[in-house]
């Protein structure tokens, strides 16, 4: 949050060039297009490509104008492609919409590194990385499913709040979900979606309380949301049940050091992975490998795990996670 | 200032005054309540029973319990305090498309670092501050400038978007005072402060808009602006002032949003506009001014915070509640105009 | 037509109404405002259906299910509320509802063509057939609205109330058409509250009453003005106009140098408490224009106003009316009623601080005194509660006066009071005015009327593209005198407007 | 423009019919333009001109290029379509609060696998056929069902989304056709098709507007839909028929963006309703109806589409777009109604 007192350097999570890849290459630009940022994810995403960006004497970075509007942002993509940069990083709003667009870069000897959601053809990007979204279901089931077999609970009542639930990534978070929970013979019970932000977390929240008179864990899938999803439940008064949020961010984190409230744990869905691939982009721009790899090029395909956050272990993550 | 008392005048002796109005009288209760809006919304009132019927069907264990009634009301209050602006704008024959961002502006504006470090209260007055102050740029464009109403507070939503996402690094501002964070969890004899707050507005607003000389301007301003102003009524002021207390509403709702999320956030009040519009124009009032009520606008809001309410109860996906969803809400209007129709013959 | 029955929620407007027009005449239908002269024609017209009763047209029954019915059979209507659009050119106007087309596509010349025809015919060569219609004057869309009744080569054409917003040229042109019409075979309906144009082109007479037929087919020329009268209003009524109430006092309006670019020039006058200036003129001589920006309502570009002396600021209505003075305006529907709210807010409008305490409504004494002005004037229906569309039209009239009657002003600016009121109620605005100037109001009137203007002022300004170019006694003036002086000297006492006044 | 005031023959009783229409007569090309008004949105011409100054000045190299220039037209292109449509439902009266989500659900239906296994022409009609359909549920509820307008469409957004999603499955569905993903990408003498098809539209819908008895009658139930019902208009049929118009413009603008996006989605179109609303107004067309232009629709579309590339191009951060967007259509409604002002004066 912007009104917490600057820590860690604005927030930003940037990796230092290492060994061979820290000398400085041939000077190269690289264009990024993501999603306006209307949320803590999406801005940490912006802000760390960025800071990675600036760590590089070579590079030049050639953000554009986000934006939630795919039509917008193939235009917005299609000015950069006109003029010429070296390398594209897109976050797209949508991957299947933006497919051809990818396309068309490469065609045009741009080399794209898709980030996160990815594009439908391998031929529309060089490099994917990104987060994994059915890993943090699992994550978060797993997390769930545990404790309450420890705490001995049969059938119990677990709901969920999802994010924006056209988005393909709710799909698979929730699926990953219920496919842990099911492993421990439990189901999901009231399950609704918000829309990523504070206040539709709290409405949502507000009402499946009502739906659940007694619950026994809930996922909320992220924790910008969570927010709201947190005021919810304490609104309501409700303490019996333990909650686990999504993400990673730093807000979070600090609920589950503090142990003062029912969130207990987070399952991460690191925004870091934007600095990486502005370092990937460099790299394959240069015609560079990865450093500790013995191949000599950049991987197509970079899968982050999803880590469960706990009070046990909150510490060593606190500088990663950003502030939502 | 002139000499001639004009009820003197009225009384003169050739007055037929014999003619007392002939029609019974109503017990006054019953008459204030159905000139404020019921009369007219029994339409509206019968859908909302419907739905608790739907309710009650549905989910009979959770739905009519008091505490879900609570989250209803809870849920209605934002958009029902933004919907008592709105409904003014619109019977004063104007729009309001802005109030939406413009709550997230004051939420955002009276959340930073620095106006919380002063307090409550300077939060408060910080809210109603950048609300009235919105509802005045609106104000003075329309009256002044004379832009259309649309135009011109589209620009001001665009605008409040984009300065509450400057002022807030597009993150979300958390409530650390702990007397704002408060209001939303507060409960008096068991119901929580912000429908205290809602009720509260909408006895303001209703005394204000049927009973004061402004509420009367208001509704002959949007019926005929020309005939109000050759009667003398200063059009263009009141106009301005119309938009001060819709913007007055959005911060007021901005705290009330501040304290229910723990956050100021330029993402809050996303497309309220809409809803608040749909609230009022389903509630009865015309779209082109000079007839409403607020009763119906504020049934209006409660039908749509019912609806979700019943999908979430039933645990519906989102898709199917969107198709339902509009078709309740053709039901509903036609249930209305349909009851209307018959009571006034 | 037989025994026509039409009920609104709560009014009875057609009670039983019989009509018989024959080909070729011009039959009068009279009767006091809300006597449901309009709501007959507009049944006739297919815009309304009936409750009961039947219709037979050229010796068949028939059923007009929708205006384009009735307009197949060869029936034309000019409503009195203008059936214009004000966004469309005076062609397609004119030819609206049966464009000259081809697959669809319109021939706009052909429209244009038809237009500049028909205007021609109705003497207005010069209404541009391509201008927006909003940009004509009201008299200039009444023009445009007979144009469009003449298109359709009716039968059966019916005016309602075509005269209201004409001067007496225009009215010689309308009557000069109608005659051409007839001879023709072409039957015409014709309303109109002023008797002496019934006297004139009408041949037969239908009168009206509470929604019945009170006489049928009575021969225009030669009823009694009188019997007409007392059909009309159940009363023996005397049309005349009532004395003068003696001196004026101090001067209270001051009027000087006023101007407004492209409208009016060197405006300078002066009444007096008690006295009634009228202002005499054609339409478009900017006579409305004056009074508005003696009221405020445009901004005069030079020259100013003091009432009681004091000077009052250009352009404030607010301040006019805080000074003491009242417009009842020339369109009672666009620029006076909030048609949907009840009489008693219409007319408590402009006197609402007096109704507050704090700015706050809600004793009785509104109702109350509502209802006493209205009854007052004698509107009806008495109840103050009802909404003001539901009056007709020289009710909606009463209740403007009422307005100001209740507010009590220090100088009253009347536009056109008896526009479409009928002989009663005209009577009884003329005697209401009368009193007010005898309580020592000022009153400047504005009448199209010259007989109206002679007979209720005491003093009198001609008004001429924008300029005075007379101002004497009202005593000293006679109809064709201010005729004369109105229009420049043209010859015109000769024909037209021989058999007309008396 | 004439010298003759409407009310100047008032003053010329004699020799009435020996006056011709003494006007001379503009070039017959410059006439159409003005009448179907350009004259009228001069204002906006030089709002357009301001702006491509500002693009020139500020990024000179990437402004002022033919492709730079394509990349404005092709995104103005399916918005602009949209607005084709939203301009004659507000002309007529109405207003359509649904064509952006009718156009998703046209798309989403279109590019079902089992749409597409049919073929482009299929995918071609069921998209028409779709947004037809929605037009027409939209034109009987209002003229039949006498739902206000925006209820009317607002209750078929919310349905049509929802119905989107419920068809998609929410996912984002892949065009396989190669004829319709080719739409996007075919060039005709350098001009991509999509252009060719918005100009194509545009010029029907002049044509339809202006030269035709529908179009003409348009104007007469919007300005006064009483009169027109009283000259013989069909006014309710004709009300059907505009929605079925809108609809229609959803059903191409939705083969354009699934050829453009090479999906069918249920999330396409969110919030174009006000844009192309917003473009209506800017262009100078009442939103109570009766008076407007098509021109000035397109050219209201191409402003906002020119800011978003200057913005673009300048590379400016969201928040400080946002606040300026704001301005400039204050600023650009100002300029309109200034030079409309003296240009009828
Ligand atoms: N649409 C309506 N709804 C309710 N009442 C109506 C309506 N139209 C007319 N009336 C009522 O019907 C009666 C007859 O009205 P109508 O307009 O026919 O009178 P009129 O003879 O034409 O009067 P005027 O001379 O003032 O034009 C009046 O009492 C009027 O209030
Ligand atoms: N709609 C209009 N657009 C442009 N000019 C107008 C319009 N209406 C009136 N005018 C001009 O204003 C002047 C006065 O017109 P107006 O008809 O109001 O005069 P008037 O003397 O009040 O006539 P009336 O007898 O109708 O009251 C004329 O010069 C006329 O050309
Ligand atoms: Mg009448
Ligand atoms: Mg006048």
């Amino acid at each position: 949050t912007s009104n917490e007192a600057p820590s860690s350097g604005s927030g930003a999570n940037v990796a230092a060039a290492a060994g061979d890849n820290a000398t400085p290459g041939a000077p190269v630009t690289i264009g990024f297009s993501a999603p306006a940022a209307d949320h803590g994810w999406i801005a940490a995403i912006a802000n760390n490509a960025k800071a990675q960006a600036e760590q590089y004497p070579d590079v030049t970075f050639a953000p554009v104008n986000p934006t939630n509007d795919v039509a917008q942002q193939i235009a917005a993509v299609e000015t950069l492609i006109n003029q010429k940069v070296d390398a594209l990083v897109i976050l797209p709003n949508d991957g299947s919409q933006l497919t051809s667009l990818g396309r068309r870069a490469m065609d045009a000897d741009i080399p794209v590194i898709n980030l996160d959601r990815v594009f439908d053809s391998p031929l529309a990007y060089r490099t994917w990385i990104g987060g994994d979204n059915y890993g943090m279901g699992v994550s978060a089931g797993t997390y769930i499913g545990e404790r309450l077999r420890a705490a001995n609970v049969t059938n119990p009542v677990i709901g969920e709040v999802a994010g924006i639930d056209n988005l393909p990534l709710t799909q698979e978070r929730s699926r990953g979900f219920s496919d842990a929970l099911a492993s421990y013979g439990f189901a999901v019970g009231p399950r609704q979606a918000a829309d990523f932000t504070a206040q539709g977390g709290q409405r949502v929240t507000a009402n499946l309380l009502q739906a659940a008179p007694k619950l026994d864990a809930l996922w909320n899938h992220d924790d910008d949301q969570g927010i709201g999803v947190l005021a919810a439940v304490n609104q309501a008064g409700r303490t019996e049940f333990f909650m686990v949020g999504g993400a990673g961010s730093a807000n979070a984190m600090r609920d589950i050091q503090a142990d003062n409230t029912v969130l207990k744990a987070t399952v991460t869905y690191s925004p870091t992975m934007a600095s990486s691939a502005i370092a990937l982009a460099r790299l394959v721009a240069q015609n560079r490998g990865m450093g500790d790899l013995v191949e000599k090029e950049v991987p197509t395909s970079i899968t982050l795990a999803s880590a469960t956050i706990t009070r046990d272990n909150v510490a060593d993550y606190l500088p990663l996670g950003f502030e939502s | 200032m002139n000499d001639q008392s004009p009820t003197s005048q009225a009384r003169a002796p050739e007055a037929p005054e014999a003619r007392p109005p002939a029609r019974p009288e109503p017990s006054r209760l019953v008459r204030v309540l159905f000139e404020g809006g019921v009369g007219r919304n029994m339409g509206l009132v019968a859908v909302l029973v419907l739905l608790a019927v739907v309710g009650v069907v549905t989910a009979p264990r959770t739905f009519p319990t008091v505490s879900n009634l609570l989250t209803v009301l809870t849920s209605a209050s934002i958009i029902g305090v933004l919907t008592v602006g709105v409904t003014f704008v619109i019977i004063g024959g104007g729009i309001d498309l802005s109030v939406g961002k413009v709550m997230a502006l004051a939420s955002v504006w009276a959340t930073t670092v620095a106006t919380q470090s002063f307090g409550a209260l300077v939060m408060i007055f910080c809210a109603l501050a950048v609300g009235v102050g919105a509802g005045l740029v609106n104000g003075v464009l329309i009256a002044y400038g004379r832009i259309v109403p649309f135009i011109a507070t589209l620009a001001m939503l665009i605008s409040a978007q984009g300065l509450a996402e400057l002022i807030s690094g597009r993150r979300s501002q958390i409530v650390t005072d702990p007397v704002i964070a408060a209001i939303a969890s507060t409960r008096i004899l068991g119901i929580p402060l912000l429908v205290y707050l809602f009720a509260v507005v909408i006895a303001v607003g209703w005394v204000v808009l049927n009973r004061t000389t402004f509420g009367r301007r208001t509704f002959a301003i949007g019926g005929n602006a020309e005939a109000a102003r050759l009667a003398g009524v200063d059009v263009r002021r009141h106009t301005v002032l119309l938009y001060v207390v819709s913007g007055l509403c959005c911060g007021i709702a901005a705290i009330m949003i501040a304290s229910l999320t723990t956050t100021g956030s330029s993402t809050h009040g996303t497309l309220y506009e809409l809803d608040a519009i749909a609230a009022v124009i389903i509630g009865g009032t015309l779209l082109t001014g000079g007839r409403g009520t607020l009763v119906g606008s504020i049934l209006g809001v409660l039908v749509f915070t019912v609806i979700t309410n019943l999908f979430v109860l039933n645990n519906l996906a989102i898709e199917v509640q969107n198709i339902a969803k509009g078709a309740i809400i053709v039901v509903a209007v036609l249930i209305q105009a349909r009851a209307r129709r018959s009571s006034t013959t | 037509m037989r025994g026509i029955v039409k009920t609104f929620p709560g009014v009875r407007a057609l009670d039983g109404v019989d009509l018989d027009v024959a080909a070729g005449e011009v039959h009068c239908l009279l009767g006091q405002n809300g006597a449901g002269k309009s709501t007959l024609i507009k049944v006739l017209a297919g815009a309304h259906r009936p409750d009961a009763g039947a219709i037979t047209w050229a010796g068949a029954p028939v059923a007009f299910g929708s205006p384009h019915a009735a307009d197949a059979a060869g029936i034309a209507t000019i409503h009195q509320e203008l059936d214009l659009v004000p966004g469309l050119s005076v062609a397609e106007n004119v030819v609206l509802g049966h464009e000259p087309a081809r697959l669809g596509f319109t021939r706009p010349r052909d429209a244009e063509k038809t237009a500049r025809r028909l205007l021609a015919r109705l003497g207005h060569p010069e209404i541009p057939p391509r201008r927006e219609l909003g940009e004509l004057s009201a008299a200039g869309q009444q023009i445009v609205g007979m144009a469009r009744a003449l298109a359709r080569d009716a039968r059966l054409i019916v005016m309602d109330e075509p005269s209201a917003v004409l001067d007496p040229e225009e009215v010689r042109n309308l009557f000069r058409v109608i005659r051409e019409l007839t001879a023709d075979g072409v039957a015409v309906v014709y309303i109109s509250h002023r008797l002496e144009e019934i006297r004139e082109i009408g041949d037969r007479v239908t009168v009206l009453k509470d929604g019945r037929t009170v006489a049928r087919n009575l021969p225009a020329r030669t009823t009694p003005t009188a019997d007409v009268i007392r059909l009309m209003t159940g009363r023996a009524l005397e049309y005349v106009f009532p004395p003068s109430t003696g001196p004026a006092g101090e001067v209270v309006l001051e009027v000087d140098g006023l101007g407004r670019a492209g409208e009016f020039a060197d405006v300078a006058f002066t009444v007096r408490a008690g006295e009634v200036v009228g202002l005499a003129g054609l339409v478009g001589s900017g006579r409305s224009e004056i009074l508005e920006t003696i009221y405020g309502a445009r901004r005069a570009d030079t020259g100013g106003v003091r009432v009681r002396g004091r000077a009052l600021p250009r352009g404030s209505v607010p301040a006019a009316v805080r000074a003491g003075l009242g417009l009842c305006p020339e369109e009672r529907k666009t620029q006076a009623l909030l048609l949907d709210e009840p009489v008693m807010r219409n007319v408590s409008l402009a006197s609402l601080r007096r109704f507050a305490r704090g700015g706050f409504l809600g004793g009785e004494a509104e109702l109350a005194d509502a209802g006493v002005v209205t009854a007052q004037l004698d509107v009806r229906p008495a109840d103050p509660r009802r909404p003001a569309r539901t009056l007709s039209g020289g009710n909606q009239q009463k209740v403007v006066l009422a307005r100001w009657l209740l507010h009590g002003c220090t100088v009253l600016l009347l536009d056109e009071p008896t526009r479409g009121v009928d002989v009663g109620a005209r009577s009884e605005i003329y005697a209401l005015v009368r009193r007010l100037a005898g309580e020592g109001v000022a009153v400047v009137l504005v009448s199209s009327e010259v007989p109206e203007v002679l007979g209720l002022a005491d003093r009198v300004l001609v008004v001429r593209e924008g300029r005075i170019v007379h101002a004497g006694p009202a005593a000293e003036l006679d109809e064709h005198r201010v005729l004369d002086l109105v229009m420049e000297g043209a010859d015109m006492t000769a024909d037209g407007l021989a058999g007309a006044g008396s």
